[in-house]
């Protein structure tokens, strides 16, 4: 066997460019612009430089979280507590307000906070191995309880004015700040995950965390900076929102949690862990705030909406088990 | 003669990638036990799986009592009246034995309820006879491996079936429990089943058979009376080739220690496991299945921490606390349970062989896919693995090759000892000599080998010395100079022991 | 503030009467379902993309929504808030629907009235944000000690105009309270959340049920005597002006402190120096009108 | 201690028992019968609910659309009174559970045929369902005076000093306990979450019996929709909202494992008491109900632990030695 060289192994056998246009960011891609088409002919109002700018204030925050939940649930575990952290960083942040916290500092809290809860939700799941979707129920509750206990039925306003220009601020024309942080965030993290060995080990994580542990990978620590990850991602969403309301109350982002995961499983990623893109999750914020601006423009109410995104959840998702039930049925 | 009770023919079953079962054809007589016989892999477990409703032939027929039946699930096969012990323990851990025994077929009472006090009553009846001394009550995760199994006999019993498969039954028995089993299969057989009997152990078989099939690569290839057909001509049959050719002439040199575990313990698993491997060598791990070699061998990759002991690798002690240490170190291990612990099946080739090595072939952190490209195919490549390209995904290769895969993954770390746990397990014949001569070639570039294995041929055949481990301790560790076969399965199933009590 | 709320769907009856009146008003009834200001926020947006004249709205929060309302005014937007309002710099006119003390002693003395001996009663508001509520509150706990003596304030809790949590904190307050004669819930909500568990728990006439409340959603419990008596202003005529006044400041009003804004049938109005405008006193309903006044709102 | 940590239901209950008496110590009231009562009959809606949680999760599945069909049964109840005062209580009631049990099916179908995550399905169905209450009632609300006095008054009568609610959840307990330890239903959902595998290998139909078991949370979130709008009396998009998570909880802490296959009938119904008794606690010794929430999500992850613990796989025993001890 020494001298076997004789075979070679091509790098892949199928066109790159094939399955790229047979994948599930092109079906993504496919569905935005037609509603993008749609809303343009619905509506006068909606092809105008304000009103895409303001679409974007819809999903930006949700997208965030997103981005690192995507990775998340790509290496298997889940988090339902992200809207909780918010809460609990808007609360902290409010409560350094008080005593005369800047603008940096209250951004820092706000991220520290993030960190904080992120690393506990880490290491309930990671160091005491326990369910994360159990785990996050609880403290999606704790979280947001400790806001109920310090701000009670109080809110904290007063927020300075540059605190106030991350989430309502313009980067440049329409260009607002958070529009362009999601976007260097999407590039930060499709980096991340598709071109860094880190990406690599989440991707084997989740599709096999104990193969990936019997291949050396050091898997409860992967885990645990995930959770980090999307606990930052949650600091930084709380943020923009606190500096979009202008104010904090312990309910603020409530129901974000179902929404950043709609996004994610939406956008091609399985719920199982092991496969999705970041290109597919950004497509699907874009499909979501898409769907509920021009509905929106509509007057048609929120509560109607979510007709629409969970019916495309649903949809999208069975549509192409349904194209392979058919095509194995067919031979036999 | 009396007709048989059940008859195959012509079964056909392929997974992706492999033809398990190719036209094969089994009679069963009542009253008569049936010796499935024929290497791993062969496809004796798949037929049972056809026969009992889990798997769907492709082709064939099946007939119970002269009438051709389909057997569409699991319930179907019961209601044909054919029940099987299965391989694996098909058991439910969290539910008590009584119920393990009885669910899907429990009492019921005139409500139609299930009657838990009958059901309770009549399993430890069933439990009894067989002489099991399990109490139907706990829960099945309290009972051990041995008696695991027993309650699996138990539930196969406990369906009045005119036909039971006993797949491997005593694989993982004590010999006075096997005895015990005997008798109950002496019973069954005065009642007129029909039992279809798996072993590789060719003493049971010429105990307690009848009649015998033989399979090799899923075909059958012989059938007869055990009482005319001598062991070696079924061997023949089996293989199909002379046994000898099967291990490659060993040519290493064998040096110094390179690694060596001291007093290695664990308060549930293994206890005061030491022993040394030396460069060049190939040491055998020899024991039933279930004697806990695995757990050392994960205690030694740092999957599991043992509660005392010490390593050292070339000289210098370590202590690895997760596979990430051990593979740092210099240490890798092939595991038992492929599918689950060594391939990740969802991902393509590269990416599999690329895992443990991304610091090799990236550059500060990100990835470089010409360099993962070209360390997999350097590595897949001098294991001839068969695989249509580099980025197909390993789900889709048969295992033997997944095998390659796992250890190509291996070699690319270039390791100091590596370790491979029942690495012929499930595989082809072919493959399986290429696994063996390749592990030849490994000692001969001078790494160290761990080899734990089943298979006596195997470990007869490859190893230069030979660690024996029972019930979680070392028994011997031989020379592998003139060693006899039997003194191997004594030491491994402790009947020299139980004959000096 | 959330459709599906019977007082605002009176609000646009009274909305589209004055739509029809002016001729050329066009009014889009929206909002979120869920009483958030999230929620609150998309809907204005896209309100301010379909470019409307005005936004007349009841605030779920009366800070958080000041930057997108800024963000209309700027777009040339006029904002009036009604009902439950704005921070001042967040809109040009709050229209109250009445005057702040006024309803503070109202409903104070719904429960006083039937309380000669006085004795201890409890609020349940809802939620801690709204703006109206609290200043009804502070104004109601000001009359206190003066014209109410005998009457002793012993809880305020809230219950987020959500139902489940109006009737969890009616229970608590009695559980907590045996002494506990009246539960005043200024909202429509929390008052019917707390007249059923009065009803449930076999205390009418032990416990007086008051506050504001939408006749026809309240009728039964001054029916059955779970409540004696509630006030409510009329929303109609609050959608009305609301309206009115909007049609206004689009038309070229200005709202400055002082001003006089005309509101069609129901007169016209005068900006104190927070830019509100306080409508009518409340109107109290009690056995002798409630089947009335339920066939109407 | 160990022992008692093994039996879940007694750690529970005396969890329960400490609270109640911590209470009294301050409060004497509370610990009144009929305070009590209350708070059982309090704690029943939730209790039926987390029974049909707890069948869903022992599949090793989740339905986090049950509150969502709760509201929305709950509306089409509540507008068929409204619209038809005349149509007999129970005639509504097993309508109920049939159109719960229809959606609940549909969330079956999707997870039985094809093989759709069950959290991705009711994720999907739970907005869904939301969104058709909206639909259907075009957005208003359906309150006390609308609704019939009989539809209204039936759950607040009393049976032998009881509540009719309370019985409802006593004999919806009765009827899991019966299908969970008596039938072979029931054992079955057992078997496909301890071991889906041998489930195959013993006859089971494991999507089928999927399929079944959100039919069953379904019916029981139907049944649990009139229930909800006849004890508030208000039908509305937002009931509810956000109650899936409540139920989870109860059976989390109930000791119901999120892997499948462990779980009792008592263990959810102490853990549904014990959330009713921290939210009566609250405000009777005076702490602000904004603690609520934090307690219970401590109490959620106080039961995660422990019931891991009591669950750890103990690796196998393979030296004799440590079997015998
Ligand atoms: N579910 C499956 N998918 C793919 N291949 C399978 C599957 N089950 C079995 N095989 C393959 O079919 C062949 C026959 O396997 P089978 O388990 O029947 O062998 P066996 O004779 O029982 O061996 P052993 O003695 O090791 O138990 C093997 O090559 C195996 O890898
Ligand atoms: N207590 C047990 N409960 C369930 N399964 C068991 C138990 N003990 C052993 N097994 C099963 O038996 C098989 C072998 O056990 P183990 O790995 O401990 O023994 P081993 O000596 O290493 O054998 P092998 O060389 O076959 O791996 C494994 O597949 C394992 O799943
Ligand atoms: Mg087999
Ligand atoms: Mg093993």
């Amino acid at each position: 066997m020494t001298d076997t060289t004789t075979r070679h192994l091509p790098n892949r056998l199928d066109n790159p460019l094939r399955s790229s246009i047979l994948s599930w960011e092109s079906l993504l891609i496919a569905v935005a612009v037609v509603i993008f088409i749609i809303n343009s002919f619905a509506s006068p109002y909606f092809l105008n430089a304000y009103s895409l700018s303001d679409l974007t204030f819809n999903f930006t925050e949700k997208a965030l979280i997103a981005l690192a939940m995507a990775l998340l649930i790509i290496s298997g575990e889940i988090d339902l507590s992200v809207a909780a952290i918010i809460a609990l960083a808007s609360t902290l942040m409010g409560f350094a307000l008080q005593f005369g916290a800047d603008t940096p500092a209250l951004v820092a809290i706000g991220i520290g906070t993030g960190i904080v809860c992120g690393a506990f939700n880490g290491f309930l799941v990671t160091g005491l191995k326990l369910p994360s979707i159990v785990v996050t129920i609880g403290t999606m509750s704790l979280f947001r309880g400790i806001s109920f206990i310090i701000l009670g039925d109080q809110s904290y306003k007063g927020y300075p004015a540059s605190f106030a220009w991350f989430g309502q601020g313009y980067v440049y024309w329409v260009i607002s700040f958070e529009l362009v942080l999601f976007l260097v965030m999407a590039v930060l993290y499709y980096v991340l995950l598709h071109r860094t060995n880190f990406g690599r080990r989440v991707y084997a994580i989740g599709n096999n965390d104990i193969a990936a542990q019997f291949s050396g990978v050091r898997v409860a620590r992967t885990k645990f900076i995930l959770f980090c990850l999307t606990g930052v991602m949650s600091g930084i969403a709380a943020v923009l929102l606190t500096a979009r309301l202008g104010s904090t109350r312990p309910s603020i982002a409530e129901g974000f949690e179902l929404e950043a995961i709609t996004m994610v499983v939406l956008g091609g990623v399985s719920i199982l862990g092991g496969a999705g893109s970041i290109l597919g999750v950004v497509l699907a914020a874009l499909i979501v705030g898409l769907v509920t601006f021009g509905l929106g423009l509509l007057n048609v109410p929120g509560i109607v909406m979510t007709i629409f995104t969970g019916s495309l959840l649903i949809i999208v998702i069975a549509l192409p088990i349904l194209f392979r039930q058919w095509r194995n049925r067919r031979p036999a | 003669m009396t007709p048989p009770v059940l008859t195959l023919s012509g079964i056909t079953k392929t997974f992706p990638g492999v033809r398990a079962l190719h036209n094969v054809a089994l009679e069963l007589f009542a009253g008569q036990v049936t010796a499935l016989i024929g290497e791993n892999g062969a496809g004796k477990s798949t037929l049972v799986k056809v026969m009992t409703g889990i798997y769907q032939p492709d082709a064939g027929e099946i007939t119970v009592a002269g009438k051709p039946v389909t057997l569409p699930t699991a319930h179907a096969a019961f209601e044909a009246g054919v029940t099987a012990i299965h391989q694996e323990t098909v058991l439910f851990d969290e539910l008590t034995v009584a119920e393990n025994i009885y669910l899907g077929h429990a009492p019921r009472n005139r409500f139609g309820m299930i009657d838990w006090r009958k059901m309770r009553s009549e399993a430890k009846e069933t439990l009894d006879s067989m002489a099991a001394g399990i109490d139907p009550d706990i829960k099945l995760k309290e009972l051990g491996i041995a008696k695991k199994h027993l309650v699996a006999v138990a539930r196969a019993l406990s369906i009045d079936a005119q036909i039971v498969i006993m797949d491997e039954p005593t694989a993982a028995l004590s010999q006075k429990e096997i005895e015990e089993l005997y008798v109950l299969i002496e019973l069954l057989k005065a009642d007129g089943k029909a039992i279809l009997f798996i072993s590789h152990k060719f003493d049971e078989i010429y105990r307690i058979a009848d009649r015998f099939t033989v399979f090799r690569d899923g075909e059958q290839v012989g059938t007869g009376f055990i009482k005319d057909t001598t062991q070696s001509q079924i061997v023949q049959m089996m293989v199909g080739r002379s046994v000898d050719h099967i291990f490659p002439a060993r040519n290493a040199v064998i040096g110094e220690t390179v690694f060596e575990a001291k007093g290695l313990s664990h308060p549930t698993e293994f206890d005061d496991i030491s022993f040394s491997v030396r460069k060049g060598e190939i040491l055998g791990f020899y024991g039933l299945v279930g004697a806990g070699r695995s757990e050392v061998m994960q205690a030694v990759f740092g999957m599991t921490t043992p509660s005392s002991g010490s390593m050292t690798l070339n000289g210098q002690s370590i202590a690895p606390k997760s596979a990430a240490d051990a593979v740092e170190a210099g240490i890798v291990y092939v595991p038992e349970e492929r599918g689950k612990q060594g391939v990740i099946t969802g991902q393509p080739i590269f990416q599999n062989v690329s895992l443990p090595s991304l610091k090799k072939t990236s550059s500060n952190g990100f990835l470089r896919a010409a360099q993962e490209f070209d360390l997999a195919r350097t590595y897949t490549e001098r294991l001839d693995l068969r695989a249509s390209s580099l980025s197909q995904n390993v789900s889709t290769l048969s295992g033997g090759n997944q095998q390659k895969v796992v250890i190509a993954k291996w070699l690319a770390t270039n390791p100091k000892l590596i370790i491979l746990d029942e690495p012929t397990k499930g595989i082809d014949i072919g493959s399986k000599a290429a696994v063996h001569g390749f592990m030849g070639e490994l000692v001969e570039q001078g790494l160290s080998v761990i080899m734990v294995t089943s298979e006596l041929p195997e470990v007869l055949g490859m190893a230069d010395r030979i660690v024996v481990m029972r019930e979680g301790r070392i028994i011997a560790t031989l020379d592998n100079k003139g060693l006899k076969p039997e003194t191997l399965v004594r030491l491994a199933a402790g009947i020299a022991e139980e004959e000096a009590a | 503030k959330s459709l599906g709320n019977g007082f605002f769907d009176a609000a646009n009856k009274g909305a589209q009467e004055a739509a029809k009146e002016l001729g050329d008003v066009e009014v889009i009834y929206t909002g979120p379902t869920a009483a958030t200001a999230e929620a609150q926020i998309e809907v204005i947006n896209s309100l301010i993309a379909q470019q409307v004249d005005a936004i007349a709205i009841s605030a779920n929060d009366p800070d958080a929504l000041v930057p997108v309302l800024k963000k209309a005014m700027e777009r040339g937007i006029k904002v009036i808030s009604f009902d439950s309002g704005v921070a001042p710099e967040g809109r040009q006119v709050h229209l109250n629907p009445s005057e702040t003390n006024l309803i503070g002693e109202t409903i104070i003395k719904l429960a006083a009235d039937y309380l000669p001996d006085g004795g201890d009663v409890a609020i349940l508001s809802a939620s801690s944000t709204a703006t109206n509520q609290n200043a009804w509150i502070e104004a109601a706990k000001k009359a206190l000690p003066t014209e109410f003596p005998k009457i002793n304030l012993v809880a305020t809790v809230y219950g987020d105009d959500d139902s489940v949590k109006s009737t969890d904190e009616a229970k608590g307050l009695i559980a907590s309270y045996p002494n506990l004669k009246a539960i005043i819930a200024p909202t429509t909500v929390g008052v019917v959340a707390a007249a059923q568990v009065v009803t449930d728990m076999g205390l009418i006439g032990k416990v007086n049920v008051t506050g504001l409340a939408l006749p026809s959603e309240f009728k039964q419990f001054i029916d059955n005597g779970a409540s004696q008596a509630v006030a409510l202003w009329n929303p109609i005529d609050l959608g009305y002006s609301a309206v009115m006044i909007a049609d206004d400041l689009v038309k070229g009003g200005e709202a400055k402190p002082g001003a006089t804004l005309a509101i069609g049938r129901m007169g016209s109005i005068t900006l104190d120096d927070t830019n509100s405008a306080a409508m009518a006193p409340p109107f109290t309903f009690d056995k002798s009108n409630i089947e009335e006044f339920s066939k109407i709102y | 201690m160990n022992r008692l940590l093994k039996h879940r239901e007694i750690f529970l209950a005396l969890a329960i028992l400490l609270v109640l008496v911590l209470v009294t110590i301050r409060f004497p009231r509370f610990a009144q019968p009929g305070n009590l009562l209350t708070i059982f009959n309090d704690s029943s809606i939730l209790m039926m609910l987390a029974l049909g949680q707890m069948t869903v999760i022992l599949t090793r599945s989740i339905d986090l659309s049950m509150a969502a069909n709760l509201a929305l049964t709950g509306m089409i109840v509540a507008m068929t009174n409204a619209a038809f005062p005349g149509v007999p209580i129970p005639v509504l009631i097993l309508g109920c559970i049939a159109v719960g049990g229809v959606l609940g099916a549909f969330n079956g179908v999707l997870v039985w045929k094809l093989n759709i995550p069950p959290i991705v399905v009711t994720l999907g169905t739970l907005t869904i369902y939301r969104g058709l209450i909206f639909v259907i009632s075009r957005g208003a609300w359906v309150n006390a005076a609308q609704m019939s006095p009989d539809f209204v008054a039936l759950q607040r009568g009393a049976f032998l000093g009881l509540p009719i609610l309370s019985w409802f959840a006593i004999v919806v307990a009765l009827l899991f306990w019966l299908l969970m330890t008596r039938t072979p239903l029931g054992r079955s959902l057992y078997a496909i979450g301890v071991n889906p595998t041998a489930s195959v290998y013993t006859g089971i139909d494991v999507g089928r019996t999927k399929f079944l078991a959100f039919t069953i949370a379904g019916a029981v979130s139907g049944l649990a929709g009139y229930l909800w709008i006849s004890r508030y009396v208000i039908a509305s998009t937002e009931v509810a909202s956000g109650y899936e998570l409540t139920i989870i909880a109860a059976c989390v802490i109930g000791g119901v494992s999120i892997a499948g296959g462990i779980g009792t009938v008592t263990g959810v119904l102490l853990g549904a008491i014990f959330l009713g008794v921290i939210n009566n606690a609250l405000p009777v010794i005076n702490i602000s109900p904004f603690w609520q929430m934090a307690i219970s999500g401590s109490a959620i992850l106080l039961a995660v632990i422990l019931n891991a613990r009591g669950e750890r796989q103990k690796g196998r025993v393979i030296l004799k030695k440590a079997e015998a001890a």
